[in-house]
């Protein structure tokens, strides 16, 4: 297990940590959250062609750089701190990582190099109406028809649902749940969803008969299933604690410049414990993550049993860690921190709406307890 | 128009004869629902507000020499129920609330002539001016600036966090009349004409998304020295006039609000089977718990007053009790409701109009408007418990 | 109802306050909880001849001054805020009103004067092993024999139960649970229990065909007993909330005169925080439990059908409240505070247990919910 | 005695050798169950700590010259796994883990040679003198003096919350050497025979009803000028001597403590049946998240000292994360027990003699020793967030 990073992770953040900074500032974030597309795509097209971060996780065969969860972490950090808006999570860190663990070659062969490269992005659709980010949730059915599948069934809250290229979507079947692709536009409708966060594109799919491609080796019972929901709760987990260290961050700041009474606010104890219990957190919620990402990377090299274990913790404590640093630095700045010119906000709707897509803490908590024997 | 008032007097009334007679006007003259688009609105609330006026029902707290209704205390409380209850607009503006008993204390005869009765009437909209960009929590480090200039004085600078600023027809308004550093001791208060040259209001989007704030530029804005209350330099023992008896009756107001919001969401609760959660229950039920002292509480203080003349402690507690009541119990809603609760009331999805979500997110200005919840208990420690100030805090 | 005081009421208030001033100051309580008997029988008797405070709620045709709950409430509070060690709470509030409600006047008529005199002493044994305060938890069986019943089954943490003259206990009977009265050693071992709480004592008691007396009039199916629960339950939160508002002036006291980096520690705002937290908590606790004798007075005059609620309300939030308090007095005295010279670990102590005895804080809550119907 | 170290020097020896190496010693020479009666019990101690001594296997970091094994850092981890795994006790006092990193950076050799040695085997038990009664968190202010008398100093005044004090050799103390009013500039550090005439140490009862802290009263006692560390006012900075590295692995051991302590709770919870409660189980696992972050926090701590030389700023939170932990962690057991859980100790019912009401106890000292949890977030704040002091703070 790894805690520490390489001098080439700490190259790969910093060069993230740049290029973000030039391409992705608040004034792009806000511009792009308010338009139809929801992302820049040069800067989409950028990130694939001079960083290769799509591909970066995936595997070298299909054109990725072959790294794993713990690179991919350091890179969805950097994203979480700026909260870029754009169809990496989903189509990266959630579709392309499910497509890589299924142990289906051919649709390895066909979907991973347009994800790897940028050009084209895919969605995966797991929660229902009423559930969450569960196998047990699934309503959806998959019928075998022709060569093929047709899905009857809705899914919601699907991230970036409304624009991927190709929907992965779990269903139901005879054998238990299993995962199919999607793509073209026959029996499936999408509609988006308004919610909280702007910088993230949420999509109610329904699907009527929608011809389908099973995903998954002949004769599996898609026990990869479950690590390809492990896998979506600890990248959430690593964007999480990158937002939550810019909230950190800003705070410091602000406390450190902002005069009242005649002093920095920073130099008052109600503000220096607010910091201070926040750092505590932010750190413990590094090691959480730093931890699930190793273990990760583990059980894609076959080992790593504790992987759902180690995901439900960091999703439990990263979750409560980012929405408490958003509330926190909300009240450090006061009213400016209620303004709409400020990035408080896009953190706080970012962190409450990542705390609950995939599941609230306390459910998280549930499936820890239950993994440990509690 | 003080004919309805004379009519039935106080001292042949009783408390509960009262109590019939408002709500029975309250009742037969309900103005139904708030027209939707806002300036309707706002015109359609102006009307309600003349006609609760015209029938002697406006002001129940102030004098009625300036067409209040000079009710007592306990009598107060009555109609606060009542018009609670009733589910009927109050004011428009935060004058009646905040700028009207000052004008009754410090004000001179003609002032509160002048000004009392159409605003007690709601044919005037008051809006304050008191916050600033960086005079946030430290209001005393104010820096717009009143110069005088024969009977007028002249006004620069630049107000925020003003709430129905953009519809108000006066700006109470605290202005730098000392030199920059007089802090309390170069502050006066002023009623500016919102619609007075040099003066722009522009609204100020919020986190909501929303624009319930506004911030207030003044520009070499002439204001006559008869609209300033109080002494030059004598602003700032105004900012402190005791709302001692209209902030119970409001912490009734609240208990009574919340009293609904959580039958609302148990009911919501229970309509989606999430109470067969006992997590879900522990929470409900620390809510119910909270909101039944809220009222209790507000109860005590009222009685207080009605039996001692003064509130106890627990009126000092009471907003802070509210605020971070109301911060959980919004934020548990949408816990509570998972992903579903993060659709936005425009989602056709979203679950009861995004009240939850919506509450969540305008919630975050409870603990920081008029006050920050540190500063809150700043206060508390030092006026009510008799902690000794921060020495390296500027005197009070 | 009522939630102010009225002269008479503060009047009472003062006095009592100036009695266990004078009688029972920290000293005192030290010296009596370490000795054999755990109170001073001298200071029992004066209360009684003095002040005549065993009697002050119990009817006036026993030889009590007939009031109730509200002033019962007002000295249990001085009581608590004085951690007075003393069979009053046991005795007066939870025999002594149990009594009182129990309908049964040859019951009132044998044993209320004694109790109201102070000569003899009575406790109320509801919890069993493994059970709280709880009706429903209740194994231990009594079974008619002859004229009375024969008590079989172990009752346990009886407040004042190895000293009590007259143990009042709850028992199973073919017609439900009933109120049962144990005088004398005949079948009944008792034996003392080592708890947190030094200034209170707690009792095992075992009941091997104990013979007993039925209290409740004939016919009942001893549907009071809900109310001896609740009037025990708001009796012990009037006791909590005297002990944290104690709590909180030792607090302020101390922080007002401690130097520590050359200025007071109440001019720092982490102890300027806790205080003004303790404040709006123990104002609130005085809210619930100001109400609930309310109520509960209503109660006793026949009426007052929330008393359920507002004793759960009051017990959830009291418990906690004292808790809290107490820690945090422990927290601001630093040192001092850990020391078993200072009284703050003795508040602690009473705060702990009492919050476990007649249920926890979750239990309260959760029998509110069901009483409101969440 | 150095021999069995030579005889398998660390660099022709495996990590996975050293390991095996230790834990076949702390297996074979385990010195079973402590002595009930205190006084036998620490002779028994005392004799352990001289076997592990003679054996190699005491002072893992100190260097060899002064009977330490002087591993690399990497070894220490794998020295305190095994130590920890092993179950049996570590040093007496706290001179080990305090005073020696001090004397080994501060120390003439003249010192080194003369103290270190039988500190590491534990012959000569070493306690803490820094806290005063009215020195608390501001130990800067503390008042006991020792006033220079030829090749002596003269020491008078008062220490408190001395842990081991009762049964120790040697006290490193800080005591004023400079003007009252001298702060941090006139403190001076001497190690105190504390068998000499006019030491006397006193139990202090504590609110466990426990003596684990002492007071001790100097009066007129003379130290000899050769027992002084550093220079005369010079003191203060020693305090601060880095425990880096010790601080890493303790917390590493504290994680494995707990690590322990939370498998215990939950097995007994679930052998009372409480775990088919949603909130107990919720709460566990809580605890569950937590103690695992506190391994895992300290693994990347050690990992960054490794790789880097130095541990990142979860280093620092690492403290206050553990004591809140133990505080919670105890609590939460009575609370779970009920009324069963308040049995102390000397009770016969008493639920696992009472461990976790003791817990409950004595965890309160968590946050108020070795500076407050208070101190300590301002101490984060400022050192490793960088904010500014407190203006009306005593220059640091």
């Amino acid at each position: 297990m790894t805690l520490t990073f390489t001098d080439e992770q700490e190259e790969l953040r910093a060069s993230v940590r740049r290029f973000l900074a030039d391409k992705s500032p608040s004034e792009a974030v806000r511009r792009w959250m308010e338009s139809e597309e929801g992302h820049d795509p040069a800067v989409w097209r950028q990130m694939a062609e001079q960083l290769g971060l799509q591909g970066l996780a995936l595997p070298e065969e299909y054109g990725g750089a072959g790294y794993g969860p713990v690179e991919l972490g350091i890179v969805l950090e950097e994203m979480g701190r700026a909260l870029l808006p754009a169809p990496f999570l989903s189509s990266v860190a959630l579709a392309g990582q499910a497509l890589a663990v299924s142990g289906d070659d051919a649709a390895k062969q066909r979907w991973l190099p347009g994800i790897v490269d940028g050009t084209r992005t895919a969605a995966l659709a797991v929660s229902e109406e009423g559930s969450s980010w569960t196998l047990e949730g699934v309503r959806t059915t998959a019928t075998p028809k022709g060569e093929g599948w047709a899905l009857e069934g809705t899914k919601t809250f699907v991230i970036d649902g409304g624009s991927a290229d190709l929907l992965l979507v779990v269903a139901r079947t005879d054998e238990g749940p299993a995962l199919f692709a999607v793509e073209g536009a026959d029996g499936v409708s999408r509609s988006p969803l308004t919610a909280l966060d702007p910088t993230r594109r949420l999509a109610h799919v329904t699907l009527e008969a929608a011809p389908a491609v099973r995903v998954g080796p002949a004769g599996d019972q898609a026990g990869y299933l479950r690590d390809v929901l492990d896998l979506a709760i600890v990248a959430l987990a690593a964007e999480q604690v990158g937002a939550a260290q810019a909230c950190l961050d800003l705070s410091v700041e602000y406390a450190k410049i902002r005069v009242q009474f005649g002093r920095p606010i920073g130099s008052f104890q109600a503000i220096k414990h607010k910091c201070a219990d926040m750092l505590l957190e932010v750190e413990s919620a590094k090691s959480a993550v730093y931890n699930a990402a190793s273990v990760a990377a583990e059980r894609i090299a076959g080992a790593g049993e504790e992987l759902p274990i180690a995901a439900a913790l960091a999703g439990a404590y990263c979750s409560t860690t980012a929405v408490h640093a958003a509330k926190e630095t909300v009240q450090i700045h006061g009213g400016i921190g209620y303004t709409w010119e400020h990035d408080a906000h896009l953190y706080l709707k970012r962190a409450k709406s990542s705390e609950l897509l995939f599941g609230a803490p306390a459910a998280h908590r549930a499936r820890l307890a239950t993994l440990v024997g509690i | 128009m003080t004919g309805s008032l004379t009519a039935t007097p106080a001292d042949v009334e009783t408390d509960e004869e009262f109590r019939a007679r408002l709500r029975a006007f309250l009742t037969d003259h309900h103005p139904g629902k708030r027209p939707r688009d806002v300036v309707e609105g706002r015109a359609w609330h102006k009307a309600w507000l003349a006609r609760l006026f015209d029938a002697g029902f406006a002001g129940p707290s102030f004098p009625r020499e300036y067409g209040g209704m000079d009710l007592p205390f306990t009598r107060q409380v009555i109609y606060q129920e009542e018009y609670n209850r009733a589910r009927v607009p109050g004011p428009q503006g935060t004058g009646l609330g905040i700028a009207a008993p000052t004008l009754v204390k410090y004000g001179t005869e003609e002032q509160k002539q002048q000004f009392l009765r159409p605003m007690i009437r709601g044919d005037k909209v008051w809006a304050q001016g008191y916050s600033e960009p960086e005079a946030g929590s430290d209001l005393p480090s104010l820096r717009t600036t009143a110069r005088r200039e024969g009977d007028s004085y002249v006004v620069d600078g630049q107000k925020v966090w003003n709430t129905h600023a953009d519809y108000a027809d006066i700006l109470f308004t605290l202005v730098r009349t000392g030199t920059p550093e007089s802090r309390q001791k170069g502050i006066t208060y002023l009623l500016i004409d919102a619609h007075a040259p040099g003066v722009t209001v522009r609204p100020l989007r919020d986190i909501t998304g929303g624009t319930h704030f506004s911030e207030i530029f003044f520009d070499a804005v002439r204001v006559p020295v008869a609209n300033r209350i109080g002494e030059e330099n004598e602003g700032w023992p105004l900012v402190r006039t005791s709302l001692g008896h209209e902030r119970a009756a409001g912490a009734m107001n609240q208990a009574a609000l919340y009293r609904r919001v959580v039958t609302e969401l148990t009911a919501l609760a229970k309509e989606r089977g999430l109470t067969a959660d006992p997590l879900v229950r522990d929470r409900l039920a620390d809510f119910e718990v909270r909101v039944r002292i809220m009222r209790y509480t507000g109860m005590r203080v009222i009685a207080d007053i009605v039996s001692r003349g003064e509130p106890g402690p627990a009126s000092s507690t009471s907003r802070l009790f509210i605020t971070t009541f109301e911060q959980d119990l919004h934020e548990f809603a949408v816990d509570m409701l998972g992903a579903d609760g993060l659709l936005l009331r425009d989602d056709p999805r979203s679950v009861q109009r995004g009240r939850w979500v919506g509450g969540f997110l305008s919630t975050r200005a409870s603990t920081i408007g008029a006050g920050t919840a540190e500063i809150q208990r700043n206060t508390i420690a030092e006026q009510v418990l008799g902690l000794p100030r921060d020495p390296a805090m500027p005197p009070r």
